[in-house]
């Protein structure tokens, strides 16, 4: 099974007809494939559109249309354009219904780590930070473990934080998680995944409930 | 996706005690049917922020005729004399704001900022009782953001999806207060299908807007 | 000779060409009828556009057209329409050249006084505060004594002021009064005024240079 | 009134060490001539204020492999691997910049405000070394207001006046950059009479506008 659509799949079930949008570059955008039928969400860029569509076949990309990313972009009708600042208002004003990033590190205080690696790597928080912080909901999409096999989902994050305490959904190859004021909280598991598998692939410390839900491809 | 409802359907979403903002400059812009199915309901002890009390029959002013707003936020109240009278006998409380002020206030609601900082009132008595910050050397009053919980603004024309375009100078308060209230409600001249207004004209997004009003349709609610 | 016609006028030669100005409602508006041809002022309505023209023929009016103090306006080609809160970031971001506002009270410290008098009339700043303190120049135009003939100008403001220091100049009836660092310039005598009369007329101290010159409606 | 010039002369107004601030996203709406033509005449020393450090070839990447930049205020610096080397060098000194702070600070300057009070950055390292507010209740970093000698922007089309319009997402930091400039040039694909560009439909009105250059125009300045 391909992990990565897997996410992406489930995903795309935490949006309610007519929300409103931000897909992080990567892995989260994978979710557009995935909506239901009858299910419209609106997908913001926060370079100043709301209405994002899909991407342009090839040969028919317009110079002036990309996505946060840098990626060529359609817009659907019913689409907008604004500038920068009032895109950040909207996201800082609280006005998206969730917005899904990747992480370096996400911790069970709902800490998330996604923009530096010191001495190493510092490309900048570009939007990331402001929509940590505004969005209605933060979900993090990414593989449960880094290249290596190490839990990227932590007691507490050690690399520089994106925000504090702001991160309510973990989606991974392995399981969704909750960030409750108790801790973190296992939900669903993968399909063909444990309880087992996921305690040992985590260093945090998790919450099993009596009834845990299960996520894959159909 | 905004919903379309009909003035008095608008109304009734409004507590008692509610802060309003509403759009509008001396009546211009300012959504006439709903305010009237406000007055209609006599929901009460209201606060407002708005740019200007407007006239007595016309905009907000039907609000404080009919004894409806128990205290306001407003930067100009020179063409209403109920508002006046009502401040006076004390009625009314009255937070006089700057009219640059006031919108910047209330788009930092919005936008998700705690206050503004601005040199605008310094050495008057706009500047009594508030933090004074020095900023690179210059002085600030700190004057935290108006949020609300109903946004009540008028448009030119809406699309089912509530993107909103505003025509001339009635443009003025209303993509602001969109942007502050909990809920907002927006009443257009014109509601069309999503796909029919200009993508680069629309002055409020409609993230901003949860219900539409179609302000030439008789309502019945 | 008409007071009004005669400020107005001598406002209007304040004004450069490509100059983006406010005026007040009242007295101040008279001058867009004295700009000389080859001027090209840009007015602007802080209501929210910028390129304001005449008042339209009787018959004519749109209901969404109406200027700062609700007067029916008719828009110039050039024009551009924008929210309040862009409005007065023009206005406060020092991007208006000049201002040009009716007065209660001035003083020769440049305060200015003319929203409100405790306990009889309380209309609100509206935004005569911001314009006072973003525009890069402000001018007081009124005239220079009030309806019982005492002087506007004094050498204390005892009103609510509308905003500090800012003023520059003044333009009255009878004189024109610049605002330094010294103290208040007499820098023009309407014609058919003496110093004299300015001084008598006039509470505040003032500096009369060795050459003042004259104006008044050609 | 805007007046027309070259991109050369738009550079050669540009003094070494000036602070710049430039729209564009990831090269997508930036001013690609006016920045030819700083490289051209290697105009040094200078501050830049943008959203990203686009691409080695293009954007306001060409300012950095040019090594024209001393230092910056930007949010993201992924796509340019000439700027993480200035960076890590020492050439380079970068204040990074969460994106919506950026933009926010860059109009509050534009505004004549002092500055903003946000969330963002609360509990991270862009906290360090700030003033924190509590303002109802709630705690709030002050990021100063970034002004900038000269504003370098992008638009669609310029009117004589300099009133722009923009196309699509190319419209980004522009007339938020616009708006902060000290003076304000702007490189658009055409210019049109006074009159011709729909009034509701400029999002950066000319007041904020002293030059226009023609992006099509060869430049011989």
């Amino acid at each position: 099974m391909d992990k990565r659509a897997m996410i992406g799949s489930r995903i795309a079930r935490e949006f309610k007809d007519g929300d409103y949008v931000n897909l992080g570059i990567g892995l989260p955008t994978l979710a557009v494939n995935y909506i239901p039928a009858g299910v419209h969400v609106i997908f913001q860029s926060e370079n100043g559109m709301l209405g994002v569509g899909p991407s342009p076949a090839p040969g028919e990309e317009d110079k002036d249309m990309i996505n946060a990313g840098g990626g060529f972009i359609t817009a659907l009708k019913g689409a907008s354009f604004f500038d920068s600042a009032l895109s950040f208002a909207i996201i800082r004003g609280g006005h998206i219904d969730a917005t899904v990033l990747g992480a370096l590190q996400v911790d069970q205080h709902g800490n998330l780590a996604n923009w530096m690696i010191p001495g190493k790597m510092i490309p900048g928080m570009g939007g990331a930070m402001d929509l940590v912080t505004g969005a209605r909901k933060v979900i993090v999409a990414m593989e449960h473990c880094d290249k290596h096999g190490n839990s990227k989902i932590l007691k507490e994050c050690n690399l520089p934080l994106t925000a504090k305490g702001k991160v309510s959904l973990i989606i991974t190859d392995m399981a969704v998680l909750e960030v409750t004021t108790q801790g973190l909280v296992l939900r669903e598991l993968a399909l063909g995944t444990s309880v087992e598998d996921v305690v040992k692939a985590t260093e945090a410390e998790l919450i099993i409930p009596a009834q845990v839900g299960t996520f894959g491809l159909d | 996706m905004a919903k379309q409802i009909s003035a008095a359907q608008a109304a009734a979403m409004i507590e008692p005690g509610s802060r309003l903002a509403i759009g509008g400059f001396l009546a211009v812009g300012a959504p006439e049917r709903i305010i009237d199915a406000i007055v209609e309901k006599q929901i009460n002890n209201l606060h407002m922020i708005v740019i200007a009390s407007d006239w007595e029959d016309r905009g907000v002013g039907k609000l404080v005729v009919a004894n409806l707003v128990k205290s306001a936020q407003v930067s100009h109240l020179g063409t209403n004399k109920a508002i006046q009278a009502q401040m006076n006998s004390g009625q009314m409380t009255i937070e006089l704001v700057p009219q640059g002020t006031l919108m910047e206030r209330v788009r930092a609601a919005g936008a998700g900022l705690g206050g503004i900082l601005t040199p605008t009132g310094l050495g008057t008595v706009v500047e009594e009782g508030k933090q004074v910050l020095n900023v690179n050397g210059l002085d600030y009053i700190l004057e935290p953001a108006i949020e609300a919980d109903v946004a009540i603004v008028k448009a030119y024309k809406a699309d089912k999806m509530g993107n909103l375009i505003f025509r001339k100078t009635a443009r003025n308060s209303n993509p602001i207060m969109a942007m502050a209230g909990k809920i907002t409600i927006a009443e257009v001249e014109e509601i069309v299908e999503i796909g029919e207004l200009d993508p680069e004209l629309i002055a409020c997004p409609g993230v901003f807007v949860n219900y539409i009003v179609n302000s030439t349709e008789v309502t019945n609610g």
